[in-house]
């Protein structure tokens, strides 16, 4: 497969699954390494990252909640600098082409970034991360600084500006949507009683990222690629995004609690479709079997079938 | 770091409030030792009835590895499990304690906390003939300790944090694990290295570690939510963890 | 307690808990009866009426997802005079007041059910449902339509256009603001294969709904009360949303899985602590106790304690 | 209508692909009768780990009512249950089925769907000597019945819905219970009610009755989720049904 998720031009980003990570999740480089086949994949998109070096948030960063947590990271990276020169060896030999998550902070920033990854050539693209409440005039100048960079650029929209930006980033010149970050929210955190703010990560986002998705599919211009990426944790649920209208998607949270649930949705959309138990080679009908199950099943090669 | 599938292959309770899971690993963690630990999630034969409720993995330490690639956890009596029961899991996650090398006497402290991540020294370290006190305090007072290994000298610590003849065991033991959490373990980390300060002023480096549970989204250093910060550098609970210096580790 | 749950003056509404169910949960009058003891909630909030009789939504109408349901009725009902004509009597006898749940359809129907509403007595309050993606002239304008009546007038938000329409609505007349109805989303059938959309419920919907209002809180006039709604599943998540700001809180399909748990939350809230199962008296320490167990306590009076 | 306990006391394999659950329940549903169901939830003991996956309750048509306050109910076998675990009940949902008055013979229908809410009725109607013919559709055939009383005649329709003697069977049945479902189940029951109009141009009021199992948001008349349009009027599936009448409900 080779599927354009950029806008087509001079440089446009091809990828041949249209399956990646979300920001935040995958790390700045192979952290997965072991856990998940990376050729598999789309992309890798990697944790944020501004200019300055950020420090991790204080206090309760991680709320549980029924099928979903609160997150709040405080983004912590090292500084653009240091991230390329600490992972742009790594970065050369993965399979995949690395698509670079910028935090937009300021116009003069996100353009001083976009110069210095210009020289890099193990990044094929940059994510701009948008911060929420953001204004509509703000949102635009960062994008329209960011675009002056030679590559592609994908804009992420915060959860509750989506149909307020969309089309204006689209015409500030990003060249694909990613639709969207997680949304914010607040719970308690039953250690210190406080409540907390956040990003609300779970299966239930999908529903509602999902009919956006839908909605701003149709008021779009059609070059314009729209990312699907909320609460996704299922092929079925990456297979909703691309029906209606994505042309890739995103998979955040669900990497955590399942690892090989990303690779196992990339097999799906890439076409290497999971085969089922019944009468599939060892290595492939299920990737997550690990080695206890293998040998049972040697031991006892009936005892499949009869399941 | 890989995934495997376990069973849960036996469940025999050990006390009043906590019962024990025989794993059925990978042969790839037999050889995981002291302070490395498992993020278990429960799963289905079939892989089609994927809940996602609770969310993340449990974050296991296991507590004894016997042969033949079983894994022993302790769990609260009251977690309803199964034999038979299907597991992911992810591991080994998280550094070996590393302890001095003329290791004589041992303190363990469980404060408010189960003392699991510090059950699997027990047997290696009573083999080289290292004593061994446990020191409960707060709620792990409430820890039944019938089921541990006979030789070990268990201490119920004041609501304070003290213990009589406290100066002595401190001077007494070549170094010092303290188990904490949940709950804002590098507050109750803070505390206890007060109260070992005031009894013991000289506090040298990898003397007193800190041993953290909380729990882990990603486990594998990719989130970085468990980041900790250290004098002069960052680390990350589930990569560098779970033991870090008392005396470098900035407490709150 | 005597709570005031909607903006000081002649006429205001007083509830005894400041528990309610949300519209569409409870029907229209009694339909929990021998489920719920009414007389422990706040108020009853009808389903939704419009001036004309509307038909159920064709097609599918309840997805299963994880920890929630998409949902999607049409809101069938069979117009305002046959429901106050059906319900009066009823409404007459429940022991809290009753909040009709109207739909705002136009500024000449809102301002005709207004005059109908105004000589109905069994009706203490209006609550006005605005439909999502609305404009905030058109918004303003029905509010306004409303509160002409005499009675109480309530605003229930659009989760999505909450920020965009609070200021405007307590402005155009609306004595307290809900936050907020439940959000669209898109999500698969699984039995016709096809995308559907309706209205998202389940606990991932709290932390997103509680931001809101504790941001909103801030931000709204003080003699504006803002009752909260969305995921509210236990009296741990009710008073998480009084915490932050709700003079009150509506419990929506927590119901439907949980009959006792909005008699829980309204007990919890309104000061009638729930006793835990030790040396509490047999019919009150946990509402859902059904006879089976009460028997099973009674032949062995000593197995609680050891519980 | 009202909540209350129940709790699984014993768990019997039927056959190969069903289990039976024996629950000890309230006393006010031991006078449950066909037709009526009970929605259920598994619940914990100490009311404290309310889990919300699955969302809502299960909508359950037991298959026999047993003396001293045992309802049976039939469950696929893959279906995950403990026998001491916790429920609760919602209950009766639903009108009981009504016969005609000189039923001899009897036409039983499952068409994709277990044949569940239709076996209830069975020992009573055998005992009053009804003769009961039970035909299985599509998915349906797939349901093994030799659990079942061996008085009942059991017929595998063809995939179009026919049967051999289809024609006499009609015209020997004073009665027709059809149960259809999960899916678009009033298409369902058009084809079966064209197929039949087809063999038998007469088809009087209450003749022929569709029994829908759709799940059910509250159950009780609240939500309107289940609203069906009848010729002239409104029902509710779940205060009005589970049974109606195919000649006044309006198929797709
Ligand atoms: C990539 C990125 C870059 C960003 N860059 C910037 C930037 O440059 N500048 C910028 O200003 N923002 C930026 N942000 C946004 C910023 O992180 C937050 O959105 C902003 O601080 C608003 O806070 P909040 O969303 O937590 O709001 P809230 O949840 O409303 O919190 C606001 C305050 O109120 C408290 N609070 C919350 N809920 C309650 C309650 N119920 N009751 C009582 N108190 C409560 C909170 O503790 C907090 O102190 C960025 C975000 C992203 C993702
Ligand atoms: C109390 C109340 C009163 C209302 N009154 C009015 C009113 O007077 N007038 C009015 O216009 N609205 C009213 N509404 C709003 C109305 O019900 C819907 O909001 C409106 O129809 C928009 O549809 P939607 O939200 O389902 O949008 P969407 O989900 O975007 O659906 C729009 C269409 O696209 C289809 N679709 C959805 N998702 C996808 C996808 N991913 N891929 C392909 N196709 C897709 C849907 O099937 C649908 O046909 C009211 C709402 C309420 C709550
Ligand atoms: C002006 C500004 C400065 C910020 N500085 C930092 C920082 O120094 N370190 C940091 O980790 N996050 C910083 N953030 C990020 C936010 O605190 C917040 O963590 C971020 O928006 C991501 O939200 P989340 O952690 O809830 O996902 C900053 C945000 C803003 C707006
Ligand atoms: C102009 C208009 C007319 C509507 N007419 C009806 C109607 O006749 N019957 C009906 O059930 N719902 C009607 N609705 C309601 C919507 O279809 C939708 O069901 C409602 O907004 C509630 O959404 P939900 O069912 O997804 O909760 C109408 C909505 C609009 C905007
Ligand atoms: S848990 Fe994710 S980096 Fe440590
Ligand atoms: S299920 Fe709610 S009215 Fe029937």
């Amino acid at each position: 497969m080779a599927i354009e998720i950029t806008r087509p031009g001079k440089y446009s980003l091809i990828v041949s699954t249209p399956v990646m990570p979300a920001a935040g999740t995958l790390g700045f480089a192979d952290s997965y390494k072991g856990l998940i086949d990376y050729d598999k994949l789309g992309a890798l998109v990697t944790n944020p990252v501004t200019i300055e070096p950020w420090n991790p948030a204080s206090g309760t960063r991680l709320i549980p909640l029924d099928s979903g947590i609160l997150l709040h990271t405080g983004l912590p990276n090292p500084g653009l600098s240091k991230v390329i020169g600490r992972n742009r060896k790594v970065w050369a030999r993965l399979p995949i082409p690395v698509i670079l998550h910028l935090v937009a902070t300021s116009v003069d920033q996100v353009a001083q970034a976009g110069r210095m990854l210009d020289d890099v050539d193990e990044v094929a693209a940059v994510e701009l991360g948008l911060r929420d409440d953001i204004e509509r005039d703000e949102a635009v100048a960062l994008v329209a600084a960011a675009a002056k960079m030679e590559k592609p650029l994908l804009a992420r929209l915060p959860f509750y500006e989506c149909y307020d930006l969309a089309h204006s980033l689209a015409e500030a010149g990003a060249d694909a949507l990613v639709l969207s970050a997680a949304p914010r929210g607040t719970a308690r955190d039953s250690h210190s009683g406080r409540l907390v703010s956040g990003r609300i990560y779970g299966p239930l986002i999908k529903p509602l990222a999902l009919r956006m998705v839908g909605r701003l599919r149709r008021e779009i211009p059609k070059e314009i690629p729209i990312i699907g990426c909320g609460g996704i944790h299922s092929p079925a649920d990456a297979r909703d995004y691309i029906d209606a209208g994505a042309v890739a998607v995103q998979v955040d949270t669900a990497t955590w609690a399942q690892p090989k649930m990303l690779e196992r949705i990339a097999r799906d959309l890439g076409g290497w479709i999971a085969t089922r138990h019944k009468d599939a080679f060892l290595d492939e009908w299920n990737p997550d079997m690990g080695q206890t199950e293998a040998l049972e099943r040697r031991a006892a090669p009936g005892a499949n079938r009869k399941r | 770091m890989r995934e495997s599938q376990a069973y849960i292959e036996r469940i025999t309770r050990v006390n009043r409030n906590y019962q024990r899971l025989d794993l059925a690993v990978d042969s790839s963690l037999s050889s995981l030792r002291a302070g490395q630990a498992l993020l278990a999630r429960r799963i289905e034969k079939d892989y089609e009835s994927e809940r996602w409720d609770p969310y993340l993995r449990e974050l296991w330490f296991p507590v004894e590895v016997l042969a033949s690639n079983i894994v022993v956890i302790e769990q609260p009596a009251r977690s309803n499990f199964t034999p038979g029961q299907l597991l992911s899991i992810i591991g080994p996650v998280g550094k070996p304690f590393r302890f001095r090398q003329k290791l004589r006497n041992i303190l363990l402290i469980a404060c408010d906390s189960t003392p699991a991540p510090l059950l699997m020294m027990l047997a290696p370290l009573l083999k080289r003939q290292v004593s061994i006190t446990l020191v409960l305090m707060g709620s792990a007072r409430e820890y039944e300790t019938s089921h541990l290994p006979g030789e070990i000298e268990v201490i119920q610590a004041n609501d304070d944090l003290t213990w009589s003849d406290m100066v002595m065991t401190l001077g007494w033991a070549d170094q010092v694990f303290a188990a904490v959490g949940p709950g804002d373990e590098l507050a109750q980390l803070g505390d206890i290295m007060r109260v070992m300060r005031e009894r013991r002023n000289d506090v040298p480096a990898n003397y007193i570690l800190g041993v953290l549970q909380r729990q882990l989204p990603c486990g594998v250093g990719a989130c970085h939510a468990c980041m900790l910060s250290l004098r002069g550098a960052r680390k990350l609970q589930c990569v560098d963890g779970p033991a870090f210096d008392l005396t470098t580790l900035r407490l709150n």
